[in-house]
């Protein structure tokens, strides 16, 4: 039926050069790959691998003022193969392969739909451009795909707005776009990451189904090695701007050549298996008791009267954080999870419930509804570390005056203790002791997060707040942020609330997690116990969801 | 210099008849011919009445038709329109302002011997715009009726009063009648002359009272119901009811003497104001054509005097001298001669001086006021100014340095008075200076008061006047030289009004005002005569009887003398009484003055006919009003 | 949408409200009042008015009541459509002031609507061609003219255009037009008036105006719907107006706001300059002579003007973004 | 399979390579707005364009050849001279003598203009640093030192041609630059001052505060600008003295001024205020006033720099435009726009073009603090990507 054995597009020595202030970046150096029909290609990478870059140079879409330098991009037609390099970026050969022959996906379902055009306008606009038939039929095949993509009530769909729709919707949409002219090449650069794992799950069995009926061939883009193991025929690893290693994804897996390969699975798989946690006294101390704790925002506050609804960021949480214990709290975006986490440290002032918190020395403070000077004396013991490390440190300060911050307010150290003070703490999160000086632009992300961690625990704190500190970073660093956090728990004996939607790295690094939906906590219980035996239909979902990292598990899979 | 004189020699009625011209030699413009024909006018014998007046045409005997193109600038300009084509008074001052008083509205007039009683005869059959008989009774309606409202008219016209005291008319046939006071009004005649006088035959009876509950029951109520508020608003609206009422050219009904009467009203927003012929117009040339010789007049309302000017460049502009005509635009204008297609027409100026540098003697501050009132500060100033350099640098030389007086060659020249300490000599005045107790500086290097005190001297002058303005900051050097505090202070001109008539100023720079025939008629410069005698306001507000101060016995003396002058219509008389008075302001030295009267001129196209050369210019003889306009011709 | 709208012109009311408890602080602020002004004046052409006629005047124009009082008296009329009565002209101000304003409408909408005509497409192609020899010309364009005082460039245009290509001087019309009833003749007439003012008002504006729409669009052009459009397909042309255009055009819309308070301010230095039948002249004349409902009314309606044209602009946006008109 | 093996991360990489390259991460927030702000050379062009013009400001009476009220009748409306550098040294070679030459002063008795016309044979020398009319330097230290000047002071000397009243056009543009940019700085500083203030509370507080705030700038904004000065203007007592119209015209056009830099402030404040950095400061329990001052502030300063710069010239501009009205400053008070006034005369461009020199100072002043502001702004966020 398909012509598996010539490929359909053949990408040789293809090289991408950005010419920066000084310099030229090979964003893309000398990387060649085929892509067969009907087949899922992946390509795999940590950022600033290239391998979007590539996805973009295959349309000829490279962002000045990157430039294709050499190779070519041969895509087979009816007419015999056709370089895409030599075709340029602009003209109406190029045109002629854009949207028709190959179609794209994107990361952000948010930015990809223009937000003052309907969704309708903007497919049927698609295949009113490459093929002559009326409007009204175009319509016709618009609500047919939309219907395919399963968007409930295509015809009316159609005349909405991106902006009225979820992100998963969004999504769908952007698909039916791209498969609106029966493109023979799909590349879907990322179409997930910005999704929920609910969400990912529909759209990851829908590309899947969708290329199956049609004998596409796609080139999914991805850095998550859960995706490829799901969905991936074959995989090509990219690693700064290089082709690293391409095998059968069984293969791949199962027998990575490659050393870099390797240590990417091996920080994929490491957090697979939870990390070994330091013994629980029996008798649990609690440090935090978190009691019907509720954050409602009001809608549409008029000048007068009283708002007519609510919305219930937090509606009525409990939750203890026993001494030492790391509890987890896992949801999707919009369960209110990072709201909770700042709730607890006042920075939204919670509408209803208690949050009882045992100081060092005994004392307990509701901090709910504790006042100013109270508050100040906990931001000593309880800490927060940020989701991002680019916008959590001040740019404009240096890394000294950042980590010095806390212990100025709270200790009363001289200047020069201080001094000592940071060295130490940069050592002991394990960077030079001698960058103080300097700030923050100069660090990368998981350095960045270290900073951000010496700050926290620069005062001895006692529960330390972790909203997502994983989730900006390359996987690969993941874990050592991680294994550094479990290190500084056995020293200080440390309390985490660590706050992800991140199921595996939950499970890896808490003892106890909770399950968030819509405010609400729907599960609560030993980690373990929550992953292998959910008992909440929702929980059930979201574990159920999350693409493992082994390509075994899948149902074409070998036996 | 011709030489002046005083045409109305007491009791004696100077004035001829106008030349009788036979009604079948009348000739008229040709666009009136149809409406002749047609019967929609009567003839033009008719029109113009029994004895039309005959202009003599400056040059020649002009040609019909045309429209006339002049220019207006700034909100209500309407006095533009009245010194151009407004200047309809019962008796006229002649072109060349010799003093001789000519027939116009009447044909004649006589005045008795003590300058009590004025009898006018008016012209048989003259006739209003609308056809109706001009006759004594419309004059008289104004004297009795209007002027004494105290709605239509709160303030009383000086010269229309005598000690308080109004006039009185009688009718003695629809051709003749007298005015009178029961004390003698010595300078009627020269008033009625002037543009006050046209305030006299401005009012037609038949229509004007109309508005008035006297005549018309309905009155008050027409008037709500055109939107006034009371019935003398809306006679002002209709009527004008004043000469420089700006309502006088909104309403095209309203009956008018003048050559040509309004179709596109002066309002606020309009940008075009637009005259047409009179068909009525009394007066005829010496060929029997009936006048006016242009059709019609079109003048631009401008928003600024530089738009005015660059259309008179351009030569959109026939005649132009009230707004542009001034010694800074003179280059300019002299350049564009040949693009704009016109002349530049000499006009001689009849004022006192160039400008007037005040002092002001009733300076509220008892310090000033002792250092003002000595004459010695004030002719130490006189000698600090280096005239020549000024009038140099303001007039490019036009001019010579002379202080306030009458102008030489006028019976009323006072040698000593325009002569004495107009030497630049900065010696003397420093000299003068430390006698008077000005000796000692201060830390900045300016003399201190007596007391020891800083003497700050503020020089105000009105922004909008340039060259009074530009004077002050020159005179303000000039006095700092030696040694005098002079700060020059820029002003708008309400406030230098307000401070001015408050007496709170210091010094003011202002123009001068009468040099010539016009001196009993505002001689502010020459004594504390008016709230514009900025030299010493406070007694001039006691002269007119609004507070102020007592003078010294030397001002009354002078005020005795005007009273003199006034009583008598004897010109040789009211002359000498004057140089009394003016020996009195020498002696005084009110006012230092900088050069004599810097000529104007007027711009002409070279289209334009009958237009004479170097006539006299001031606002109570205007130009070009006194000029005949209705002579004014397009030469194609 | 109706609704929108109604709400929109409810929130005008106390910002109309507002301008009229300025415009009127603003007429009272400067001491004196007309009588003293007219004093001044007549006084100039050598009469003199004794204070009792003074008092006289002003009571007849009710300068002497309390303030507050006054500006009763002036809101009640105005609500009744009577502006009170011009002391300098002797006019109604409702009489004057329509014909005025209207011209200065249509001179600041004629204005608006031509700067938009040239700065949407030279700010659409600049930032399209960021860094090309149009754009660097567009750029140096909007600087220079953003630079340039108003009233230099009119006085400069108006004598090029009066002396070397023989437009009469100023004003709108020719002569034989001024007084005459609109007609082709007219409308090509006011054309060739026109321009000039409409150039010098428009200048800055544009400029201003093309940045704008630059920043704009080169905020948009790197969106990535702009790229998943070029991934369909789409020529570059349609592409960039069709969709980041649409977008880049929004914040440009909401200009109107600002844009149209700086015409009317600038359209009075401008006019009084080119001698338009416009309010400027009349406005700046009546606050010289302290003629204060003349003045009171002019800054009340360039207020007035102002909110409509936000409230229009507020109607474009929501017709030309489904986010505002939706949310 | 081993997990032994090492993982070759970028950031361990990028940290050898920024540990060798020493310079750039030591980089504080300045050397990082300079460097961006390097790249627009316009804008580096237009900053000692400025600067030039503020020096200018600040030394005008040592500057100006003459005081700017001196006038010379003989000299009304004399076109610029221009400086020669050698004259004949009489043996038929030349010799290095600055200098200009003189007129051949006619008048015109049609229009009673004088005709200027160049003399070769006065050559009148001139010198730098040479004594002229004393002066007191900022009104604190007599002097009598010109930049530039004849070296006899009775000879004319006009490099930008003489006014209406012979007075040097070059002194009166040298001392006009400092009232004019005078007012746009400290014009500038008083709307900084209320727009820091109620811009800072506005977006630090928000609520109904900053809705009440943004009402009455709103409002603000949608006055038209010139009726308002106008009224105010026409509002000031007329008594006052120059000075004092001059900071009361300051501060009539601060009161629009300062809504843009409250704008900017509010929109900066309401952005920072959730910033995870931010947050960060307040949970290490940093005071409210150090929050602002210490954490907040520095991110606002090269914004408002940049406000200051694109407001500065709007001043100026307005100033200009309310002085031509004759509403602004009066003389013998200079700026640029009380000399702009002289050319709303026609006589201005048919035969004194050089009185426009003014205008085109205040164009290239306004020309150059819109392209540096362009730069600072552009350069004011160096860490925005």
């Amino acid at each position: 039926m398909i012509d598996t054995a010539t490929p359909i597009l053949r990408v040789s020595n293809l090289s991408v050069d950005f010419p920066m202030h000084k310099s030229v970046l090979h964003a893309v150096k000398d990387v060649s790959f085929d892509l067969h029909r009907g087949e899922t290609l992946c390509v795999v990478g940590e950022s600033g691998s290239g391998k979007s870059v590539t996805a973009r140079a295959i349309l000829q879409l490279v962002a000045k003022p990157g430039e294709i330098t050499a190779g070519s991009i041969h895509l087979a037609t009816e007419a015999g193969e056709v370089d895409i390099v030599a075709l340029g970026n602009r003209g109406s050969a190029i045109r002629q392969i854009r949207g028709r022959r190959i179609a794209m996906i994107f990361q952000e379902p948010m930015t990809s739909l223009s937000p003052v055009h309907t969704i309708g306008h903007q497919i049927i606009e698609t295949i009113l451009l490459h093929e002559k038939i009326s409007k009204e039929e175009a319509r016709i095949r618009a609500a047919a795909l939309l219907d395919r993509v399963r968007i409930p009530n295509p015809d009316a769909a159609l005349d909405r707005y991106s902006f009225e729709f979820s992100g998963g919707m969004r999504q769908r949409a952007m698909i039916a776009m791209a498969l609106s002219c029966n493109p023979e090449i799909l590349i879907a650069d990322e179409p997930t990451t910005a999704l929920d794992v609910t969400t990912q799950a529909e759209i990851l069995s829908l590309i899947r189904e969708l290329q199956r009926d049609r004998g596409m061939a796609v080139l999914f883009i991805t850095h998550d090695m859960g995706v490829v193991a799901q969905i991936a025929d074959r995989v090509m690893v990219m690693f700064r701007g290089e082709k690293v290693e391409e095998a059968n994804v069984f293969d791949l897996f199962a027998r990575p050549q490659q050393a870099y390969t390797r240590a990417l699975l091996g920080s994929v798989l490491k957090l697979e298996t939870p990390a070994p946690r330091p013994a629980r006294p029996m008798a649990e101390k609690p440090i935090a008791e978190i009691n019907d704790l509720a954050l409602h925002f009001p809608l549409n506050p008029g000048f007068f009267g009283r708002p007519t609804a609510y919305l219930k960021a937090i509606d009525g949480v409990s939750l203890t954080i026993n001494q030492g214990e790391t509890v987890g709290v896992v949801g999707e975006s919009g369960s209110g999870k990072t709201t909770l986490g700042r709730t607890l440290l006042r920075v939204y002032n919670p509408t209803g419930g208690q949050v009882h918190y045992w100081r060092g020395d005994g004392t307990s403070v509701d901090i709910a509804s504790l006042g100013k000077a109270g508050m100040k004396s906990l931001y000593g013991e309880v800490r927060m570390v940020f989701q991002d490390p680019h916008s959590s440190l001040n740019p404009r300060m240096t890394i000294y005056q950042i980590i010095s911050e806390p212990l100025r307010t709270n200790t009363d150290m001289s200047e020069h203790q201080m001094m000592d003070r940071v060295q130490e703490l940069l050592t002991r999160v394990g960077l030079p002791a001698d960058i103080g000086d300097r700030y923050p632009h100069a660090f990368s992300g998981g350095q960045r997060q270290r900073i951000s961690i010496a700050r926290a625990i620069a005062v001895r704190p006692r529960l330390i707040i972790a909203d997502e500190p994983t989730s900006a970073l390359d996987v690969s660093l993941r874990h050592q942020v991680l294994d550094l956090m479990r290190d500084l728990q056995s020293e200080f004996g440390l309390s985490y609330l660590f706050i992800s939607h991140d199921i595996s790295v939950i499970r890896y690094f808490c003892d106890r997690v909770a399950v968030m939906k819509n405010g609400k906590i729907v599960e609560i219980g030993d980690v373990a116990q929550i992953c292998e035996r959910p008992q909440h239909d929702y929980t059930r979902q979201l574990i159920s969801a999350v693409p493992r990292p082994d390509p075994r598990l899948r149902a074409d899979a070998p036996a | 210099m011709k030489h002046l004189r005083i045409a109305a020699l007491a009791g004696i009625s100077i004035l001829a008849l106008g030349h009788a011209a036979f009604a079948q030699n009348y000739s008229q413009a040709p666009e009136l011919d149809a409406l002749v024909s047609s019967g929609d006018l009567p003839a033009v014998a008719d029109r113009v009445g029994a004895e039309p007046r005959v202009i003599v045409p400056v040059s020649e005997v002009g040609r019909y038709g045309g429209t006339f193109r002049g220019g207006m600038v700034g909100g209500n300009d309407r006095n533009m329109l009245f010194t151009h084509f407004g200047y309809e008074p019962l008796i006229a001052w002649d072109a060349d302002w010799t003093g001789e008083v000519v027939p116009n509205i009447a044909s004649g007039y006589t005045a008795s011997a003590d300058s009590k009683d004025f009898t006018f005869t008016l012209r048989e059959g003259m006739k209003w715009s609308d056809g109706s008989p001009f006759t004594a009774d419309d004059v008289a309606f104004f004297i009795q009726d209007v002027l004494p409202d105290e709605k239509l008219f709160p303030t009383k016209p000086g010269w229309l009063t005598v000690e308080g005291e109004l006039p009185t008319v009688s009718v003695a046939s629809p051709t003749e009648f007298t005015i009178s006071w029961t004390k003698p009004n010595g300078l009627f005649v020269v008033n009625a002359a002037s543009v006050y006088g046209v305030q006299l035959a401005l009012l037609n009876k038949a229509y004007c009272s109309q508005f008035m509950p006297k005549y018309n029951p309905d009155a008050e109520a027409n008037a709500t119901a055109a939107g006034a508020a009371d019935w003398a608003e809306h006679m002002v609206n209709m009527c004008g009811v004043g000469i420089e009422n700006i309502q006088r050219w909104r309403n095209p009904d309203r009956p008018t003497l003048e050559a040509w009467r309004i179709t596109e009203p002066y309002e606020a927003g309009a940008t075009r104001v637009t005259l047409e012929r009179n068909p009525y117009y009394w007066k005829v040339d010496t060929a029997g054509n009936q006048l006016p010789y242009i059709d019609d007049l079109s003048i631009s309302v401008n928003a600024e005097s530089q738009t005015l000017l660059l259309s008179v460049l351009a030569g959109e502009i026939d005649y132009e001298s009230r707004h542009t005509a001034n010694p800074v635009n003179l280059p300019v204008i002299a350049e564009g001669m040949e693009t704009g297609d016109y002349y530049i027409s000499a006009r001689e100026s009849r004022v006192g001086n160039a400008m007037t540098i005040s002092v002001n003697l009733n300076s509220p501050d008892p310090v000033k006021h002792d250092v003002f009132q000595n004459k010695d500060f004030r002719v130490a100033l006189s000698h600090a100014l280096d005239r020549q350099a000024i009038i140099d640098a303001l007039y490019l030389g036009q001019g010579t340095p002379q202080q306030v007086s009458p102008r030489q060659g006028t019976p009323y020249y006072n040698e000593r008075l325009a002569t004495q300490f107009i030497a630049y000599d900065v010696e003397e005045a420093n000299r003068l200076l430390d006698s008077i107790g000005l000796d000692k500086r201060g830390g900045n290097g300016f003399r201190l008061a007596p007391d020891g005190s800083p003497l700050v001297v503020n020089v105000a002058a009105v922004t909008a006047l340039g060259a009074m303005a530009d004077a002050a900051e020159l005179f303000v050097q000039y006095w700092q030289a030696v040694g005098v505090d002079a700060r020059f202070a820029a002003m708008d001109r309400t406030r230098f009004y307000e401070e001015k008539t408050a007496s709170q100023h210091d010094i003011v720079v202002w123009g001068a005002t009468s040099g010539g025939i016009d001196v009993f008629i505002d001689p502010r410069d020459y004594f504390p005569f008016s709230t514009e005698s900025n030299f010493a306001v406070e007694w001039a507000k006691f002269y007119i009887g609004d507070g102020g101060q007592e003078p010294p016995d030397y001002v009354k003396e002078q005020w005795s003398l005007y009273d003199q002058i006034k009583a008598t219509s004897d010109a040789d008389e009211q002359a000498a009484l004057f140089q009394k008075l003016l020996d009195i302001a020498a002696d005084q030295f009110y006012q230092i003055g900088v050069s004599t009267a810097i000529n104007g001129f007027a711009v002409v196209s070279n289209n334009l006919g009958n237009v004479p050369e170097g006539t006299p210019v001031g606002w109570i003889h205007p130009d070009p009003g006194t000029l005949s306009v209705e002579q004014f011709y397009f030469k194609q | 949408m109706l609704f929108f709208i109604l709400k929109r012109i409810a929130g005008m009311i106390p910002a109309m409200l507002a301008i009229s408890v300025l415009a009127f602080t603003v007429i009272q602020l400067p001491p004196g009042d007309y009588v003293s002004t007219y004093a001044a004046q007549i006084a100039q052409s050598g009469e003199t008015v004794d204070s009792a006629v003074l008092n006289n005047l002003r009571e007849r124009y009710g300068l002497g009541e309390n303030v507050v009082v006054q500006y009763f008296k002036w809101m009640g009329g105005i609500v009744r459509g009577d502006f009170g009565q011009s002391f300098e002209w002797n006019q109604p101000v409702t009489d004057l002031i329509w014909g005025r304003m209207g011209m200065t409408a249509l001179i600041s909408v004629l204005t608006l609507v031509l700067m938009w005509a040239f700065s949407l497409p030279i700010g659409i192609y600049s930032a399209a061609r960021q860094y090309s020899i149009t754009d660097y010309l567009s750029t140096a364009f909007a600087f220079l003219a953003m630079a340039t005082p108003n009233f230099l460039l009119a006085i400069v245009l108006l004598y090029i255009t009066t002396m070397w290509f023989g437009v009469s001087v100023g004003g709108l019309f020719s002569p034989q037009f001024e007084n005459a009833p609109w007609s082709l003749a007219k409308l090509w007439d006011f054309i060739t008036h026109a321009w000039v003012p409409i150039f010098v008002l428009g200048t800055a504006g544009t400029a201003s105006l093309i940045r704008i729409m630059r920043a704009n669009l080169l905020d948009e052009l790197h969106k990535p719907y702009v790229e998943a459009g070029r991934a369909k397909g789409l020529p570059e042309a349609r592409l960039i107006l069709s969709y980041p255009t649409r977008v880049a055009l929004n914040p440009f819309i909401s200009t109107v706001g600002w844009v149209l308070p700086a015409l009317i301010s600038g359209e009075l230095i401008v006019s009084t300059v080119l001698n338009l039948p416009t309010a400027g002249p009349l406005l700046l004349q009546a606050l010289k002579s302290q003629d204060m409902y003349l003045a009171g009314a002019f800054i009340l309606l360039s207020g007035g003007l102002v909110l409509i044209g936000t409230l229009v602009s507020d109607v474009l946006l929501a017709i030309s973004d489904p986010r505002i008109r939706l949310s | 399979m081993t997990l032994e093996a090492p993982l070759p991360h970028q950031d361990d990489d990028l940290l050898d390579r920024q540990l060798n390259a020493g310079q750039l991460q030591a980089a504080g927030q300045w050397t990082m707005v300079w460097n961006k702000f390097r790249k627009h050379k316009l804008a580096v062009v237009s900053l000692f364009v400025v600067a030039l013009i503020y020096f200018v400001a600040l030394l005008a009476e040592f500057l100006a050849p003459y005081d700017p009220g001196k006038f010379d009748p003989r000299y009304t409306y004399v076109p610029p001279q221009s400086i020669g550098w050698f004259v004949d040294d009489g043996a038929g070679g030349q010799s290095f003598q600055p200098h200009v030459i003189g007129f051949d002063i006619k008048l015109d008795p049609v229009s009673f203009r004088r005709i200027f016309t160049p003399d070769p044979t006065q050559v009148i020398p001139i010198g730098f640093f040479v004594p002229g009319q004393s002066y007191k330097m900022w009104g604190l230290f007599d002097m009598n030192l010109h930049f530039i000047g004849p070296l006899d002071p009775s000879q004319p000397f006009f490099l930008a041609g003489g006014d209406r009243l012979g007075r040097d056009l070059l002194s009166r543009t040298i001392h006009g630059t400092r009232i004019s940019m005078s007012i746009g700085l400290v014009g500038v500083g008083l709307s900084l001052l209320i727009g820091m203030i109620l811009g800072g509370i506005s977006g630090y507080r928000g609520g109904m505060v900053d809705r009440v705030i943004q009402r009455v700038i709103e409002f603000i904004r949608s006055v038209p600008t010139i009726p308002l000065w106008l009224g105010l203007a026409a509002a000031m007592p007329k008594d006052w003295p120059p000075l004092q119209v001059y900071f009361a015209i300051l501060i009539i056009l601060s009161l629009i001024g300062w809504t843009e830099i409250a704008r900017v402030v509010r929109g900066r404040f309401l952005s920072l205020r959730t910033d995870d950095f931010v947050i960060a400061a307040r949970l290490d329990g940093v005071s409210e006033f150090r929050l602002i001052m210490r954490h907040m502030m520095p991110s606002l300063y090269s914004h408002i720099i940049a406000a200051i710069t694109l407001a500065i010239p709007n001043m100026i501009l307005a100033e200009t435009s309310l002085s031509f009205l004759g509403l602004g400053l009066q003389p013998p008070i200079v700026s640029w726009g009380v000399l702009l006034q002289d050319t709303q005369n026609l006589r201005a461009i048919t035969q004194a073009p050089w009185l426009f020199v003014p205008g085109a100072c205040v164009v290239l002043a306004v020309l150059a603090l819109n392209f540096l502001g362009d730069g600072v702004r552009d350069a004011a966020d160096p860490y925005a990507k």
